[in-house]
């Protein structure tokens, strides 16, 4: 078993490293042929490794592969922690890989970077591999780190354009303000524990959290609080969670597939993982758990509504993950973390179709993004517009849908949550959740209506070359579609309601959320059945279509109108909360006024120029005074040499 | 008495008998081959050397009653004093006969210094010692006015001889003191009166050694006696320039033991603190000013006024590892300084002076190995190693806080940093500037070898400084 | 009576308005070159009133001495002054003044 | 053949007499001639026989023990009890390593890009690197002072001769302030010599002393070694002697001159002086931390690519002195050695690192001889392979996970959060700002569009630029995915070091 | 008493000639003022009974050194006006300095030395003492190896006074005797046949 894991690892790493390193010599088809061959094999073997744990009943297993460095009892390993939670994330991400490493093939024919293109995403599909199977800390943060290197290198593929290497740098920089916390947060648990060992750790959580720690002074602080939320700070770096999460719009600027496979689906699903493989830790800090909860249901909401403002077909996609990366991270805090891990996994299937679907269409209307410029493409690309509806509907949750199940089951579990002492952050979660629903409706149906019905708005000469995409393209659609259909029916019971995660995640009894629910599951029917008698999300999700239909489709006009009689509040939103200009104009630039600041008055006014400077000018104003002593009359040295001379007798005269 | 009994005197009348023959043949001699004159020199310095050595009685003894001393430490300042003599003359031989000055005087006259500087290196008496003195400034005031031609030399000249005739003055005034409380002038004498007579350790006695300590401060260039030094270095043509910062150096280092520390040992508490004041100031005083020189000579004699600030730290320090540091630091200050004016001599020709700082720009494109023996005497002398200039003030350093004035090691080390950049200027000059003056040297192949070997001498030495402190100690003991 | 005091007195007064003719004279070099004979004078006096209060004869031959080199000294320094003379043409010692800083 | 009985010599004098024979034997004025491409080659011969030399150390090393290994032991100066001593631990063996991996890089980097002198620039380096070795050996205070000091005069040179327009200034900047640093520890050297009688590094660790004496011995050490390092506020040599220096003298100076004061403060100022070192750890950790946020902001603004990475050497260089001084900070039995042991790895990592970005700097310097971020972008466009290398090394000195960058950051930050989480907190921040203005350059130099004519004329890597390079590169991944080797040399030594640390040298009745 | 009288005058006329050394702004007159110093230390010394010195002072000291003075004096034809001045605004300072050290040494002579000194004066001289026998007797023993280096000195004096002023003038008409014993006639007479000159 353990080649196998390593095979899962290695086989993207090699195909990388030779893509990379000898894409001229393997030409292009080498690279994607290899690049596709490693990246499949993880995913067979990744599945091989889900059967055994799953179905085969294999024992969960945790070992190390080599030691990294052992300094003062502190052991730094690199090792594998594979269960089912790990498993599952490395079929997801694999799987999702695989198809965007095809979809590549076409989505990048003409580009001349292309075999960087997938030595990097089988760059990163190794990282991301690292991430989900490591078993320390270590190794988490390397994977952590790893694919945000990747993600910073696509989105920066098309180096020329300004606006990309500015998102990059910026994505970049926002994930580092995250991991800024990360790595204080493991800083704190080697701390108590000296350990950076999962297990040790998780077999020390009780510890932690009888402890505390003094942050300002007097006032100690839960340790395993203060932990929690460092780590959470990473987490919503990485899973762009309000407000670190302005660089996820930013990173459409990245080729098309990059959104799906990174942007969507796995990279900033990290956060997710990590927080739910942290579980035994979160359980234990109802103050963190809150703190995950409000934060996700705020990002939730109103990123959504955000997406409602947006032209851009990939940013209207990008704005619609952040908003469900909320969804995934209240269900983190009200403990219900299968239920996120269950909306990650459908969310990687359907966002993945959407942002793929996007990419057709972007394909063939000549890499033009704006939505207000399409229109009407349905009876031109039917497969791209038949996939794209799976996957909106399975988006807003549409019953019956992969989606459907995830967001219903999450929603319930938020409005079971209602435990001791959280009183105003449950409703805040509660209510955003739901309203979130209606939001979403509304801004999926939005794009569909205005990109594939109503007038065609794009110029004459586009239109005549609009086409169906190629098959290398249209498969992967395809192939997405389907799950993004149908996976929520087959899985949710085992997944969600079938003990599926076993150990991997820790529930303290009184948190347990989805249990309570699983009491009540009876069969996927069931599920669906229920969903339009137990809450409105249903309903809610049935309006925002309509009112998306009726804006885009019947009305056209309206929502201009509507923009301009809330000028003040579409500002804002089309501003996006103004977070870009706190972020750019305020830290970034207060930074740099900062350290101009410092630069030119510390350290060159005053260190150099007064104090090295002044003090070398000084000794030589010294010497050109001094050198005036030297007058060159005879009688001023004789002078000198007498006043020393009549000093000395007195000195020794009187004072000795 | 008989003839024997002159033996340990042997090197004086040896030297003495040379000069005498070197002035009748230089008679004789036509200016075009005035050559032999310096060849004749330089004979009677290697004979003058051979006799120091093989005439050394086994054990240190006095002669003329107690006038002569033959002690370990004469022998070494005699060697050392007639080599550097014999390295100076050699320098100077090119330039001389460059700008048409090779004439047997200069000759002459080096050797009468030279054997001023024996008499006082071996001096008993304090009546011996101002002989010897007068012998050597004698000679001094003479050569710096050598040139008869420049304006120049003849006002340093001028502002040499009457200030130092002042020194004299209030050095002969101090002796008569201490010849009238002590009764004697011989050093031994002295020290042995005020061991026996403790009431003679008072304020004529005082008086009379700080007239002596302006004698030898005089002597040695320190502040505030120092103003003649920088004129003198500046105004005298070089060759001679060369001659008074290394050989009078080892004399004045002997004037300040032979006074100080064998006659006047028993008021080490009165006179260190006049040392100390004199040291502090030439340390300061010698190298901030030497930064605002534009003149080599003039700025290397403001760094001999700073160099001379460490040697009288380390007397002061008063221990014997401190004035077997000082005589360490003499040494090889000496071997630096001839080194370092030797090329200025090399650069020197026929109707150009290279006295500016200026004119060593670009010097390693013209010579990279004199320019690179150029950066060995600078180094060395600003006490970077592993040249000898850095053990030299190690050794200062160690005696100065052995003796407890940590204050003063912290002074020493911040004024040779504040040093450094005079001489590194020079490097940069030679290194980092473009070269504005093309032509090659004149000098003799042998004048080359020996700077070559001179500036060889001040790495050896660092690296391997060993053997020579072990010998300084050893005859200061 | 007359004693050593006095004629170590009459020295110092020599010594001192000797050396202070030195540094107040800036006129004639000729006239600084007549200081340090006076300053030798004042010594001379010193060695003579220590020799005989010492009744010891060293002194005096060390005066005998200095009259040497003083006269050896003198030579010396005229023929410099010569020297400077005739480059220079003047021995104005506020002349003097081409080497300083 | 059995080199151990001397190793350490053959590793100090080797490049110093091939220096001297490379200068000795002269190019005949410049690059061009015969002369000069038969002295390049000496030049790099003996500096891979050195290598070879390294190779054999690390082979022999014994990592299992704190003893001293490779002991070489003679009489030098009796007067002073000065020996030659030389020996090597856990602490110098890697730094020796480091050394002598960098200095043929450092020679074929510069292998036709010097068109003057060209011999007088390889000996100056070898007996550089002669010299640094001697420092790393030396276990005797006077022989240290003296590689220590002498080490100044080749690197003065290289500024000043090959140096850029500001050389001048620059070079003598450096020399005078290192210098002035210097020569307080040369006072501090001579007072335990007092009090011991020798000049032993061991005499000196073993000698009791009263706390104001160790306080104002440490402040002698401080001064010499911050300004090595260099640390705040003494710092801002450095920026103009990297600006001015030519990329070898650069390189040298970053990856390995920086480290003389980590070592320092690691071989002296800490064994020696423990108590005072405890007196002002606070001093040094405030300096330390000044140093990453401070210097880090003040990296930001730098228009100037060397600039930019000196100042980022000097936010870097923080974690060393961070790493060393937290011990007394933590608890016993909390694992101190773990912010010492990433300070020394962190030291490593930084030579490779700041090294491979001078030479960075120095590929394009070479081709558009400017150094300004402004003069240049998009020049992924034309040097693609350089681009990724630049790419590479701008990641490691942020700091990411797999290059060596991390290592040292990883386990300080980790440590520091053990002696107080503010610490931790502001050195976290490097993670940020290391990040914001190394990426922020490679946004304005490498990518974007081709910026101007300069940079479309861009030939991508010669050979031999690609080699030196690629070699840094594998350096750098190699240590950052497996620091293993390089922590397990250390770690003996580490250990032996924080017990020592753990006894007080107070004298009895203080 | 005679004696006190006898030195107080002599005093005050050295002083008195010291200072006319050190103010006139003749340097004839100022050389006549020494010439007057050294008569009256000659008497104080005779005073003193040191003889032998007192008349070598005279014989040699005046008879020589002051006439070389003197002739430098003369032969340096000095402007006596140009010379003048500066003396004024400086005196004072160093009259103050000079004041300062008379009383430092006047009070080390008379407040803090210890000699023991007789009432008397000097002690007498011991019967059939001679002063320059004394002299001599160590002059040639004890201190023969001072006296060999004063002979050096004179020596070295004479080398160098001589080096410093000897020239040879430009235009100074000498004989050269070898050159001219040496001379030929051939070298002095050239016999030249000259053509007769054509008729125009």
């Amino acid at each position: 078993m353990q080649t196998i894991h390593l095979t899962i690892v290695l086989a993207p790493l090699l195909a990388a490293i030779v893509a990379g390193l000898f894409g001229k010599q393997i030409g292009r088809a080498g690279a994607h042929w290899l690049t596709i061959l490693a990246v499949g094999l993880s995913f067979v073997l990744s599945m091989v490794v889900l059967k055994d744990i799953y179905w085969d009943g294999g024992a969960v297993e945790n070992y190390s592969v080599y030691t990294w460095a052992v300094s003062d009892g502190l052991r730094m390993e690199v090792g594998f922690l594979i269960d089912r939670l790990t498993a599952l994330m490395m079929v997801v991400v694999t799987f999702v890989s695989f198809m965007v490493h095809i979809y590549t093939i076409g989505y990048m024919h003409d580009d001349p970077g292309y075999q960087r293109f997938f030595s990097y995403i089988s760059l990163f599909t190794f990282s991301m591999l690292m991430l989900v199977m490591s078993n320390n800390f270590l190794q988490l943060f390397f994977g952590w780190e790893a694919v945000g290197l990747v993600s910073y290198l696509l989105i920066g593929f098309w180096f020329k354009r300004e606006s990309a290497i500015f998102a990059n740098l910026k994505a970049f920089l926002v994930n580092r303000v995250g991991d800024f916390g990360f790595i204080l947060g493991i800083a704190a648990i080697v701390m108590f524990t000296n350990s950076l060992d999962y297990m040790t750790v998780f077999g020390a959580a009780g510890d932690i959290a009888r402890q505390d720690i003094a942050v300002f002074g007097g006032s100690p602080w839960n340790a395993m609080s203060v932990i929690c939320i460092l780590l959470f700070i990473g987490a919503m770096g990485k899973s762009a969670q309000a407000p670190l999460h302005v660089w996820l719009p930013d990173s459409m600027e990245g080729p098309t597939p990059i959104s799906a496979l990174i942007h969507a689906a796995t990279m900033v699903t990290a956060g997710i993982f990590m927080v739910a493989r942290m579980s035994p830790l979160f359980e234990l800090s109802e103050t963190a758990l809150a703190v995950v909860l409000v934060i996700g249901s705020i990002t939730a909401f109103f990123m959504g509504l955000l997406g409602i403002v947006q032209n851009d077909i990939k940013r209207v996609v990008a704005y619609s993950t952040l908003s469900q990366l909320g969804y995934m991270t209240v269900a983190l805090g009200a403990s219900a973390y299968g239920a996120a891990i269950f909306h990650l996994m459908t969310h990687a299937f359907f966002k993945a179709l959407l942002f793929l679907a996007a990419g057709s269409v972007i394909i063939a209307m000549h890499h033009e993004q704006d939505i207000r410029k399409m229109g009407g493409i349905r009876k031109y690309m039917p497969i791209t517009y038949w996939t794209s509806l799976v996957g909106s509907l399975a988006l807003i949750g549409f019953p019956g849908f992969a989606g459907f199940f995830s967001k219903d089951a999450l929603i319930e579990a938020v409005r079971h949550s209602h435990w001791e002492g959280q009183g105003a952050v449950y409703w805040i979660a509660y209510l955003s959740v739901l309203l979130g629903v209606f939001v979403t409706a509304l801004y999926s149906f939005r794009m569909f209506f205005l990109v594939f019905h109503g007038k065609e708005r794009m110029d004459e000469h586009t239109r005549s070359h609009i086409h169906e995409t190629p098959a290398v393209v249209t498969v992967p659609l395809v192939l997405l579609a389907i799950p993004s259909a149908v996976i929520g029916w087959f899985t949710i019971g085992p997944v969600l309601f079938g003990d599926f995660f076993g150990p991997s995640i820790f529930v303290l009894p009184g948190h347990d959320v989805l249990a309570e629910l699983g009491a009540e599951f009876h069969g996927s029917a069931q599920f669906l059945a229920h969903s339009f008698t137990a809450g409105p999300a249903f309903y809610l999700a049935a309006a925002g279509v309509l009112v998306a239909w009726f804006l885009y489709l019947k009305r056209p006009d309206l929502p201009e109108a509507i923009a301009n009689r809330m000028s003040g509040l579409y500002t804002l939103l089309d501003r996006k909360y103004y977070f870009d200009e706190l972020w750019i104009n305020g830290f970034a630039a207060g930074g740099r006024r900062l350290g101009r600041f410092l630069w030119t008055r510390g350290d060159e006014l005053i260190i150099d120029g007064v104090l090295v400077n002044g003090t070398a000018n000084s000794v030589g104003r010294l010497a050109g005074t001094l050198r005036h002593l030297q007058t060159g009359y005879l009688y001023h040295y004789a002078f000198a040499m007498i006043i020393a001379l009549t000093l000395f007798l007195g000195w020794l005269l009187w004072l000795q | 008495m008989t003839i024997s009994d002159f033996l340990p005197a042997a090197p004086e009348i040896s030297l003495l008998c040379s000069i005498c023959a070197v002035l009748l043949i230089d008679l004789f001699i036509s200016d075009e081959k005035r050559v032999v004159t310096f060849w004749l020199a330089l004979v009677a310095l290697l004979l003058n050397i051979w006799v120091v050595v093989v005439s050394a009685p086994p054990d240190p003894t006095t002669i003329f009653d107690g006038s002569y001393i033959y002690d370990p430490l004469s022998q070494v300042l005699k060697v050392a004093a007639t080599a550097v003599v014999a390295l100076g003359f050699f320098y100077a031989r090119d330039y001389l006969r460059q700008v048409g000055m090779l004439k047997g005087e200069f000759f002459v006259l080096g050797l009468f210094g030279l054997l001023g500087i024996m008499i006082m290196i071996s001096a008993g008496s304090l009546l011996t010692m101002y002989l010897g003195l007068e012998t050597l400034s004698l000679a001094l005031y003479a050569l710096v006015a050598f040139d008869r031609e420049s304006p120049q030399a003849a006002e340093s000249a001028m502002k040499y001889f009457v200030l130092g005739a002042i020194a004299s003055g209030a050095l002969l005034y101090g002796i008569s003191w201490i010849y009238g409380v002590t009764g004697s002038l011989k050093f031994a004498e002295i020290s042995q009166s005020i061991a026996v007579r403790p009431e003679l350790n008072d304020v004529p006695l005082w008086f009379g050694m700080a007239f002596l300590v302006v004698g030898i401060a005089f002597k040695f260039g320190a502040v505030p006696f120092h103003m003649w030094l920088p004129d003198v270095y500046q105004g005298a043509r070089s060759p001679v320039t060369l001659y008074i910062a290394s050989a009078p150096k080892l004399a004045a280092l002997a004037l300040i033991l032979r006074v100080l520390v064998d006659g006047l040992e028993g008021l080490h508490g009165v006179w260190q603190g006049m040392v100390m004041v004199i040291a502090v100031l030439s340390l300061v005083i010698g190298n901030v000013v030497a930064i605002a020189q534009s003149n080599i000579k003039r700025m290397l004699g403001y760094s001999a006024i700073a160099h001379v600030g460490f040697i009288l730290l380390a007397v002061f320090a008063g221990s014997e590892a401190g004035y077997a540091a000082s005589l360490f630091y003499t040494l090889t200050y000496v071997i630096m300084a001839a080194g370092a004016f030797g090329m200025v001599l090399l650069l020197s020709r026929q109707g150009f002076e290279a006295e500016a700082i200026a004119d060593f720009k670009g010097l390693n494109a013209r010579s990279p190995w004199f320019a690179l023996m150029m950066l060995f005497f600078m180094f060395g002398m600003a006490g970077v190693p592993p040249w000898v200039g850095f053990f030299a003030k190690l050794n200062v350093i160690n005696v100065v806080l052995d003796a407890g004035f940590p204050g003063l090691a912290i002074l020493m080390v911040l004024a040779s940093v504040v040093g450094a950049y005079y001489y590194l200027r020079v490097v940069w000059y030679m290194y980092f500037e473009r070269a504005e003056d093309k032509s090659v040297f004149q000098a003799g192949r042998d004048t080359r070898a020996l700077l070559s070997l001179n500036g060889l001498a001040v790495l050896a030495l660092g690296i391997a400084p060993g053997w020579l402190l072990a010998l300084c100690l050893a005859v200061i003991g | 009576m007359i004693g050593l005091y006095h004629y170590l007195t009459i020295s110092a007064i020599l010594f001192a308005l000797a050396v202070a003719g030195i540094f107040i004279n800036r006129r004639n070099l000729i006239v600084l070159l007549m200081c340090i004979e006076l300053v030798l004078l004042a010594v001379n006096f010193n060695f003579v009133a220590f020799s005989r209060y010492l009744g010891d004869e060293t002194g005096q031959a060390f005066v005998f001495f200095i009259l040497t080199v003083a006269a050896a000294e003198a030579a010396i320094g005229l023929a410099i002054l010569v020297v400077l003379f005739r480059n220079r043409r003047s021995i104005n010692v506020q002349e003097l003044d081409s080497m300083k800083g | 053949m059995d080199f151990n009985e001397n190793l350490l010599s053959i590793l100090t004098w080797l490049p110093i007499l091939g220096g001297v024979a490379v200068l000795a034997l002269g190019d005949g004025g410049d690059a061009g001639t015969a002369r000069a491409g038969q002295m390049r080659v000496l030049a790099l011969a003996v500096s891979l026989l050195t290598l070879l030399f390294s190779v054999v150390l690390y082979a022999g090393f014994d990592g299992a023990t704190a003893a001293m290994q490779f002991v070489e032991r003679a009489p030098w100066i009796e007067a002073l009890s000065a020996e030659y001593y030389l020996g090597v631990d856990g602490i110098s063996a890697p730094l020796i390593l480091l050394t002598a991996f960098i200095t043929p890089l450092v020679v074929i980097a510069g292998w036709d890009g010097i068109k003057s002198r060209p011999a007088q620039y390889f000996a100056a380096f070898l007996i550089l690197e002669g010299l640094m070795i001697g420092v790393f050996c030396a276990l005797d205070a006077l022989l240290f002072y003296v590689f220590w000091e002498a080490m100044l005069v080749p690197m003065f040179l290289i500024i000043g001769v090959w140096g850029g327009e500001r050389r001048i200034y620059a070079t003598l900047k450096f020399f005078l302030y290192t210098f002035l640093g210097s020569v307080l520890m040369l006072v501090a050297f001579v007072y335990l010599y007092l009090k011991t009688g020798d000049f032993d590094f061991f005499s000196f660790m073993g000698v009791p002393l009263t706390l104001t004496e160790q306080q104002l011995i440490f402040i002698a050490f401080l001064l010499a070694f911050a300004v090595k390092v260099p640390m705040w506020p003494v710092h801002t040599w450095l920026p103009d002697a990297h600006v001015e220096a030519p990329t070898g003298g650069s390189v040298i100076l970053a990856a390995i001159m920086l480290k003389m004061g980590g070592y320092g403060f690691i071989r002296l100022s800490l064994p020696m002086v423990p108590d005072g070192s405890q007196y002002f750890a606070g001093l040094m950790i405030a300096l330390s931390l000044i140093a990453v946020a401070y210097i880090g902001l003040v990296a930001l603004m730098q228009k100037d690519m060397k600039k930019l990475i000196a100042y980022s050497s000097i936010a870097h260089m923080g974690f060393v002195t961070l790493g060393f001084f937290i011990i007394w900070y933590m608890g016993p039995g909390s694992g101190p050695g773990l912010g010492m042991t990433g300070g020394m790895v962190q030291m490593v990592s930084h030579g490779l690192v700041s090294g491979a970005l001078f030479l960075c700097v120095g590929v394009l310097y070479d081709r558009v001889h400017s150094r300004q971020i402004a003069d240049y972008g998009g020049v992924a466009n034309t040097m693609p392979i350089f681009a990724a290398f630049m790419v590479l090394f701008a990641m490691a000195n942020a700091g990411l996970p797999g290059t060596s960058g991390f290592v040292g950051e990883f386990m300080v930050i980790i440590a520091s959060f053990k002696a107080n989480v503010w610490f931790a907190f502001v050195a976290a921040m490097t993670l940020i700002l290391g990040a914001a203005y190394t990426l922020w350059m490679v946004k304005r130099v490498i990518y974007g569009e081709v910026a101007n004519k300069h940079v479309a004329d861009l030939k991508d890597l010669t050979g031999r630029e690609f080699i030196v390079l690629g070699v840094l590169a594998v350096a750098v991944l190699l240590v950052g995915v497996w620091p293993a080797p390089l922590v397990d040399m250390m770690s003996a030594s580490v250990d032996h070091l924080v017990e020592q640390l753990g006894q007080s040298k107070l004298t009895a009745g203080m | 008493m005679f004696q006190a009288i006898l030195f107080y005058t002599f005093a005050a006329v050295l002083i008195g000639a010291a200072m006319g050394v050190i103010f006139s702004r003749n340097p004839v007159h100022a050389v006549m003022f020494l010439v007057l110093a050294f008569f009256q230390s000659s008497l104080l010394w005779l005073l003193a009974e040191a003889e032998f010195l007192a008349i070598v002072l005279i014989l040699v000291y005046v008879g020589a050194v002051m006439v070389l003075f003197l002739f430098v004096v003369m032969m340096i034809d000095i402007n006596v006006e140009r010379v003048q001045g500066g003396l004024v605004r400086y005196a004072p300072l160093g009259l103050v300095i000079a004041g300062l050290m008379v009383v430092e040494l006047v009070q080390l002579i008379w407040a803090r030395s210890r000699f023991e000194v007789a009432t008397g004066g000097f002690a007498a001289t011991p019967e059939g003492y001679s002063n320059t026998e004394a002299l001599g007797a160590i002059l040639y023993t004890e201190h023969v190896y001072a006296f060999e280096i004063a002979a050096v000195i004179l020596l070295l004096a004479i080398v160098a006074a001589i080096s410093l002023t000897m020239r040879k003038r430009e235009g100074l008409k000498v004989q050269n005797i070898t050159s001219q014993v040496a001379a030929r006639a051939k070298d002095r007479v050239r016999v030249v046949k000259m053509e007769a000159e054509k008729r125009q």
